[in-house]
């Protein structure tokens, strides 16, 4: 049974701080894999000055966590922890964490990859840049719908 | 009838102009049911759910597809296509 | 051009100092992948009391720096660092750090798992675990040289 | 003849006993040549480079073949399949 961490809200995270929490008094993660996501500066060649996310209270912690448990049930998983981050942002300001553990490297680099990309298309999240002037939504991209076929045409979690 | 409440988020609240309200269905109404009650109204509505612009349905915090139905009571949520991560 | 750093030696590492360097005053690693390799308990049901990490000084850090420049000539990457423990470890301790940034998670994720593939059978390090009573020198594994026929069959770096 | 030195690692370094050693080749001698000269030594030697266990070997820290000439004066090193990370 994989332990499994879900958390959604304004406050920063520490990478650090989260993945000795995830492997405190263990030895069965041999291996674990970290992804943080982060605001950049240019997105498509507009200059961001501030990032809002917005999501779907109650909704958005339940798809984060039905994407984590459809990862745990398809791969050998320890422990999993999903930080999302909601109102504005900044360029360099973190947005997601996830950390996956596994005693094989492969389940680890593997679920993390297929809770990012699911979590792109599936959990309730939406962007808004403004340049400092005006804001607009982010669309959402081809790329990322794309991505998640790779892990099955019929696989949703 | 049975009265659900509705859910707008990110630009479909700012083109509707309100974050939700309660809305009144026929019993046994299905998602696309709703959608088409939703585009008779004209105007924005039309705009961003009769048209060729991608929207997302969850019924009670599920993603919904337009057969699905919706019990008494629910919360059904409209927004576009997520962006997050 | 990636800014690589590579590290060999018996200090351990922190996660959170490594990341934090990494993507200091920058806003243009949008994704940043990172892997921990801990030491496990159990190693092919013995139980592990010692693992003793030894290398080839000289060749290793060469080794670990061919495989990041390959890496960054393959995908667009913004910086890697490698860190790789050498001397005696034990049970959930880490061993070995690698960390990829980019503007894309998938460059992000693909470069970190290259790298880890090509470390496993390129880099000089070898492993000899200890019960306490009895030492053996571990064998390398057949699925480490085949992780990295995913690559290209004739892909060496 | 030239001369070069000769680097053991892991279990090939306790199986011969020794750490390195500086052995004479005839000029033009490849990885391969340096090899059966070590295996006509017989014992630990014939055992691990002789019969069917992998080894490798690194000519100046980088991975080389069999055929790969060895450089007057090189470090050779010999050494198991790796298994760091």
């Amino acid at each position: 049974m994989a332990s499994i961490t879900i958390r959604v809200g304004p406050d920063d995270f520490d990478l650090g701080a989260e993945y000795a929490a995830l492997v405190a008094g263990e030895a069965d993660s041999g291996a674990v894999v970290a992804f943080v996501g982060r605001v950049r500066d240019l997105s498509l060649d507009r200059h961001v000055a501030v990032l809002e996310l917005e999501h779907y209270p109650g909704m958005t912690e339940k798809a984060l966590a039905k994407i984590a448990d459809s990862a745990a049930a398809r791969w050998p998983l320890t422990a999993v922890t999903v930080v999302h981050r909601v109102g504005p942002l900044h360029p360099a300001d973190q947005i997601v964490l996830v950390l996956t553990a596994s005693a094989h490297r492969h389940a680890a680099y593997d679920a993390n990859a297929y809770i990012m990309d699911y979590l792109k298309t599936e959990a309730p999240f939406w962007k808004r840049e403004s340049d400092g002037q005006t804001a607009h939504w982010v669309d959402a991209r081809d790329s990322d719908s794309e991505a998640i076929q790779r892990w099955h045409p019929d696989d949703t979690p | 009838m049975n009265t659900i409440q509705l859910l707008y988020f990110a630009r479909l609240r700012d083109a509707f102009g309100c974050a939700g309200e309660a809305v009144s269905l026929p019993g046994g109404s299905r998602v696309a049911d709703l959608v088409a009650l939703l585009v008779a109204r004209g105007g924005a509505f039309a705009d961003e759910l009769g048209g060729t612009r991608v929207f997302r349905v969850a019924v009670n915090q599920e993603m919904a597809h337009a057969a699905d139905a919706i019990p008494a009571g629910a919360e059904v949520a409209i927004f576009p296509p997520v962006t997050g991560g």
